[in-house]
């Protein structure tokens, strides 16, 4: 596998974020202008149990490099028990992408409150850097598409 | 020389005990028959494992004055078991003391009408190999 | 075999059932396939021997809606998919009688052929009766034979056991057939390189030709329209067009019957193109129990499933970076 | 296809200063859908909302995406800039290009690219959007109080003052709960009965509060402002309307062997009875499991001295069913079985009680007239020994992993009773720690020990033991001090741990609110809604939502009240309608979805459906719009793809997918 230098691959990553949560800690890291690679870019959805498996193939079809799902820590779930069922389905379904050979770095869950501004933006620096360090997604991708 | 830390884990090992769920509620103490004879008391021995100064647990008074009646255990309402502890260290110094483990030979000499027999049983049972 | 058609005849006889779901002979000697039977006389190609692998209970799903009871023949490993579905509501209890039947071990007409049998004209020593430990085949090339282990499904190899979960009466004693772990070939796997292991699936899944003969016949795969048949998803592929979509759709059909998939073996058994697709719904199966402790689906109808429900404690997804 | 028009905000230099927002304009008017692209200043001020308004008439827009900044912050602006247009507001998307983008990035030409690809992905949405319209249900101006002690009580009488209906369910025959049984509060010591009958009084005499004492919730249906209930009303064998209460009856009664619930069975009392003096309503019930006409069919003498003639021994369980808009849980507690304790002789020795059963001991109307007495022989103690955190704080399955919070403090109080009222008895504390936040707490504590004298020792009792000249020996260990400690008392008094009342699993099941472990009731938000159920319509009042003290109790319970009345103020509930809801041609009835459904939205019916002309009846899921909450926790679980949720629909969600990684 071939990587391409740092320079010129900017990945493209996915970032879902819960409406409660991560995303006002998404919105805090912008408010205290603490920055993070443009190559993240963020859909609001009401709860990380809301992030059908699906979705994250679907991503990873149309040519994303990384996918990371933020929602509240367990215990802050908004509806209470959302992010338990979250945290089943993404375990597994993280699991079964190791178990077929895709780097398990491309897929991370992180648990942001709306006051973890600071976690935010390093959470999705380090992603950034591990999403490079892998170079592009071409194990699920559709290569056809690819430019 | 092992150190204590090393030492520390080896006790947690040995007695599957979590001496962080320890509140220091003093229970184990409380009816510990042999709490006078003990210069480490029972309460005491889980702050020792936790400060993994374990050379003082064996050398201590308290290592052969529990009698392994297990009131503590039974009692310790957080499931910490000072018993197990004391008696980890005490397997530790056991088998620091040149590897030896009882062997079936030895048993006939170490018979002494005021020893229960329960004690050697038990006693062949944990220290043979 | 007899006894099967004995009984089944008696109760469509008093009424207590109004037909019959069991199995008939196909067009080659190791091919039956399901079927109804109704009338006495139905029943002269009814069999029962080593090569009905298929597991009747999703046939109960439409034999459900039909007026009266049907009397359906399941394998030990059958009932569990029989209570699965029951437990999802999908069959009435009240609309099947069922009996149990029992089992040696279903048979791989694939690893028959494998071990150079062709041109099979006939095989005896697969009926469940027989006490045979081979199979004798009659073949153009004159006869041949084979150990019947040697000819056993792998499902049959790992079988969870052969005690029914659900039945109304037992006939036929069966046969234990366990003699391998069912895990080793999963836990192979991923000890693998990423490398290895994506030119592995990518070799397996390479060969499917998305004719969804995995899905229709799995028991858990019964939604009345498929995700990949609607357009809820935009996800209705009518062809392979990229090496990427096979693997969406067995990543997903594995994860849509997780914590639901009995392990029957079945998508493996059908699957045209000998892929070993049951290595999806083993590897959720070994996560699970590993992360929320072992569960059996179809074993117990009221245990709570594993990705519906959850405990303040479950790992982490980052557990599978750290897994060694 | 949507007529889409996009509004790039500069939000002063905020945006503006980073993304070249001209460009974006340029660029997102080339989208397919796009028909009118515009940036501004500020698109939040009214000028900003007036140029929206004026593209919707100008160029019939069908769907508006505003590229600004979070939806936390101005969405809600926007949706009424579009509705006051005669657009649905649901047809806006925000494109978050401050917080998520301007703010976060230097780079001008990176933050504008990003920019545009977040305006596509807002368009895309968009393009699948549909109007919603919130629901409504009507709410019923009558409240449910479930238990009638101090958290009852208060929470009937706040919702009662706001002029709303409040009926009390009460399963003894008296409203009261543990309080009644206390003889003196912390800190202050006014004495229980005292300050809790004039509040019992108030609630009985409230024309808006109606009490069912001796009755039970049967059976919960509906949801948040329509609930109904049944109510069983046990038969109480007296005639509520004729008996005046004057007490004759079980002055008389004949059968006088009953244990005594209220004096937690220290005294007996008859079968016919009210639990205590002041009980209200003051009128008796028929406990029939020790009646001798119920068990052996004669006596009758209630009914012989009854003047009122309003004994009825032919009485029937009645079921009353009653709409309720809000139910409030007020369960309470009870103290733990002590049967596995056997180290502190609890079941031995009738010398060794609960702190409960001293209450009762030191209560005027108690089993000894307030006596302090030892219950094997009546002598006074001179030794008194109180051992803390019975069962409370414990790892193992004998006891509960949780602090009680209460028995420092009431521990701190009977010492302080006792050792003024009886000087020369020695009281002596064996504490693992003292704990006593809350306002004048720790002062009282310390009162107890600078000025009453009250021995304080830190560790936990090993052991109790009945000795042959009939004290109690007690074992434990001073582990400040390094000694062990062996001393006979007369009396121990044992601060078991509370729990919930046992019933409260079987009606939270009946209100689908959730339970933790310990069965405490859950609350919607541990921090920021601690007094409202996760389920709609239904809050938490006292000691069932976890251990409390009184104040903080009757604190609950007032907001649980201003809860319940901000929702029964209300005519009608706009429902939220970003919900969930089932395809029913795709749905299989399977149930899984309401297995994860936190409020218990979905249900199932039977339903003929025409699926493509095969007419079939078929189960399906429901979803009950003004329950569920929009989560989508259903719709991942729905193998079939049948559940979808408004607003964040799985062809939305993936629509963004593809246009963010084009």
């Amino acid at each position: 596998m071939s990587i391409e230098t740092n320079e010129t691959f900017r990945p493209k990553i996915v970032a879902f974020c819960c409406n409660w949560c991560s995303y006002a800690g998404a919105d805090l890291a912008g408010s205290s202008r603490l920055s993070y690679p443009a190559d993240v870019k963020i859909i609001r959805v009401p709860c990380s149990c809301r992030v059908n498996p699906m979705f994250i193939l679907r991503a990873f079809e149309k040519g994303a490099d990384g996918v990371i799902l933020c929602g509240c820590h367990p215990g802050d779930c908004h509806y209470s028990t959302g992010n338990y069922y979250a945290r089943r389905r993404m375990t597994l379904l993280f699991s079964m992408l190791d178990y077929i050979g895709v780097e398990n770095g491309r897929t991370r869950v992180e648990w942001v409150s709306a006051a973890e501004g600071v976690k935010f933006s390093a959470t999705m620096n380090e992603f950034v850097e591990k999403i490079r360090s892998l170079g592009k997604n071409v194990r699920l991708g559709d290569l056809r598409c690819r430019s | 020389m092992i150190t204590g830390k090393k030492q520390a884990e080896l006790i947690k090992e040995i007695s599957g005990v979590n001496p962080l769920k320890c509140m220091k509620c003093g229970k184990c103490s409380a009816t510990c028959p042999s709490y006078n004879e003990m210069d480490i008391k029972p309460h005491q021995f889980v702050s020792y494992v936790l400060n993994e100064d374990i050379e003082a647990l064996m050398q201590s008074e308290s290592l052969w004055k529990c009698l392994s009646c297990f009131a503590c255990v039974e009692r310790c309402p957080r499931d910490v078991k000072p018993g197990k502890l004391i008696d980890a260290a005490r397997q530790l110094l056991i088998r620091q003391r040149g590897q030896e483990y009882l062997s079936p030979d030895e048993v006939p000499e170490l018979l002494d009408p005021e020893i229960p027999q329960q004690l050697l049983v038990s006693a062949f049972r944990r220290y043979r190999r | 075999m007899q006894e099967l058609i004995k009984r089944a005849k008696e109760l469509l006889a008093d009424g207590t059932v109004v037909r019959v779901l069991g199995w008939k002979a196909g067009d080659l000697p190791y091919n039956p396939e399901p079927a109804y039977f109704a009338k006495d006389t139905d029943f002269a190609d009814f069999v029962y021997n080593g090569f009905c692998g298929a597991n009747l209970s999703k046939y109960m799903i439409e034999a459900s809606k039909m007026e009266g009871k049907t009397l359906v023949f399941l394998k030990p490993c059958d009932t569990y998919s029989f209570n699965q579905l029951l437990k999802e509501h999908r069959v009435e209890r009240e609309k099947a009688y069922i009996i149990g039947v029992g089992c040696k071990g279903k048979l791989d007409i694939e690893k028959i052929k494998a071990l150079g049998i062709k041109g099979i004209q006939s095989i005896s020593g697969a009926e469940l009766t027989d006490e045979a430990e081979t199979l004798t085949v009659q073949t153009l090339y004159g006869e041949k034979t084979c150990a019947y282990k040697d000819a056993m499904l792998e499902r049959c190899h790992v079988c969870k056991g052969k005690e029914h979960k659900i039945y109304d009466e037992l006939l036929l004693t069966s046969r234990d057939t366990t003699d391998a772990d069912r895990f080793a070939e999963v836990a192979r796997i991923e000890g693998l390189s990423p490398e290895e292991k994506f030119a592995f699936f990518q070799k397996e899944l390479g060969k499917c030709i998305r004719c969804n003969a995995c899905r229709n016949v799995c028991p858990a795969c019964s939604c009345r329209k498929c995700v990949f048949d609607s357009n809820k998803f935009d996800s209705s592929q009518k062809a392979n067009a990229d090496s990427f979509e096979e693997k969406m759709f067995h990543i997903i059909r594995a994860f849509h019957v997780a914590g639901r998939c009995t392990d029957c073996g079945e998508c493996s058994r059908v699957c045209p193109q000998g892929i070993p697709l049951h290595l999806f719904n083993r590897k959720f199966i070994k996560d699970i129990d590993e992360f929320y402790g072992e569960y059996q689906a179809g074993e117990d109808v009221d245990a709570d499933a594993p990705l519906t429900s959850f405990t303040f404690e479950d790992v982490e997804p980052s557990v599978v970076s750290t897994r060694s | 296809m949507q007529r889409i028009g996009v509004f790039v905000c500069h939000c002063g230099s905020n945006i503006a200063a980073t993304v070249d927002v001209e460009k974006v304009v340029e660029i997102i008017r080339q989208e397919p859908g796009v028909v009118h692209a515009e940036d501004y200043q500020y698109m939040c001020s009214e000028v900003g909302q007036a140029k929206i308004a004026d593209a919707i008439h100008e160029k019939g827009l069908t769907g508006i995406v505003v590229c600004s900044c979070s939806p936390r912050m101005h969405e809600t602006t926007f949706r009424k800039a579009a509705e006051r247009a005669g657009l649905n507001p649901y047809m806006v998307e925000i494109a978050n290009i401050r917080e998520h983008c301007s703010w976060i990035h230097k780079d001008v030409e990176e933050a504008t690219k990003k920019a545009v690809i977040l305006a596509r992905a807002a368009i895309a949405k968009v393009n699948l959007n549909a109007p919603l319209k919130p629901g409504e249900s009507r709410v019923t101006k009558r409240a449910l109080i479930i238990g009638g002690g101090i958290a009852g009580i208060q929470t009937a009488l706040d919702i009662a003052d706001a002029g709303y209906e409040v009926d009390i369910v009460e399963k003894t025959p008296s409203i009261g709960g543990r309080m009644s049984q206390l003889d003196k509060t912390f800190p202050t010591l006014d004495c229980s009965a005292c300050i809790l009958t004039p509040k019992m009084v108030e609630a009985s005499a409230h024309e808006k509060i109606t009490i069912y004492t001796y009755s039970e919730v049967e059976k919960v249906t509906g949801f948040v402002g329509d609930f109904t209930v049944d109510i069983r009303k046990k038969a109480r064998s007296v005639d509520m309307d004729k008996c005046t209460g004057c007490g004759v009856c079980q002055e008389k009664c004949p059968s006088k062997k009953a244990p005594s619930e209220f004096n937690r069975g220290l005294s007996n009392r008859s079968a016919i009875y009210t639990p205590f003096a002041q009980a209200i309503p003051n009128v008796p019930v028929i406990d029939r499991e020790h009646c001798l006409k119920f068990q052996k069919g004669k006596c009758g003498v209630c009914a012989k001295v009854c003047q009122a003639g309003a004994i009825d021994y032919e009485q029937k369980d009645e079921i009353v069913t009653e709409k309720y808009g809000a139910i409030v849980v007020a369960t309470g507690f009870d103290v733990i079985k002590l049967d596995n304790y056997d180290e502190y002789a609890y079941s031995q020795s009738k010398d060794v009680i609960t702190s409960l059963e001293l209450e009762r001991i030191m209560n005027a109307a108690g089993p000894t007239k307030g006596h302090l007495e030892r219950l094997s022989d009546g002598k006074a103690p001179r030794e008194m020994v109180f051992i803390q955190c019975v069962g409370s704080r414990c790892a193992d399955d004998r006891g509960k992993s949780y602090c009680s919070k209460i028995c420092c403090m009431y521990t701190a109080k009977h010492a302080m009773l006792i050792r003024d009222k009886y000087p020369d008895v020695n009281v002596t504390v064996f504490y693992i720690d003292v704990r006593t936040p809350g306002k004048n707490f720790d002062e009282f504590y310390r009162r107890a020990v600078e000025d009453f004298g009250v021995n304080y020792i830190k560790g936990q009792v090993g052991k109790v033991a009945p000795q042959p000249n009939g004290r109690l020996l007690v074992q434990a260990s001073d582990l400040l001090d390094n000694r062990q400690i062996k001393m006979e008392a007369d009396m121990v008094v044992l601060a078991a741990a509370i729990e919930p009342n046992p019933d409260v699993r079987k009606i939270a099941t009946m209100l689908t609110a959730s339970i933790d472990t310990n069965n405490f009731l859950t609350e919607a938000h541990a921090k920021l809604r601690p007094v409202e159920s996760p389920t709609a319509g239904v809050f938490l009042s006292g000691v069932c939502q976890g251990p409390k003290d009184i104040p903080e109790t009757v604190a609950q319970a007032g907001a649980a009240a201003v809860k319940a009345i901000g929702l029964l103020a209300k005519d009608k509930l706009l429902t939220n309608p970003c919900t969930a809801h089932s395809d029913e041609l795709l749905c299989n009835g399977c149930s899984t979805c309401a297995n994860v459904c936190p409020y218990g939205a979905i249900t199932y019916e039977v339903r003929q459906v025409n699926d493509h002309g095969i007419r079939e009846d078929r189960r399906l899921a429901v979803v009950n719009e003004a329950l569920c909450q929009g989560c989508g926790a259903c719709t991942v679980a729905c193998p079939s793809g049948a559940m979808d949720l408004k607003g964040f629909s799985n062809r939305q969600i993936l629509a963004e997918v593809d246009a963010i990684c084009q």
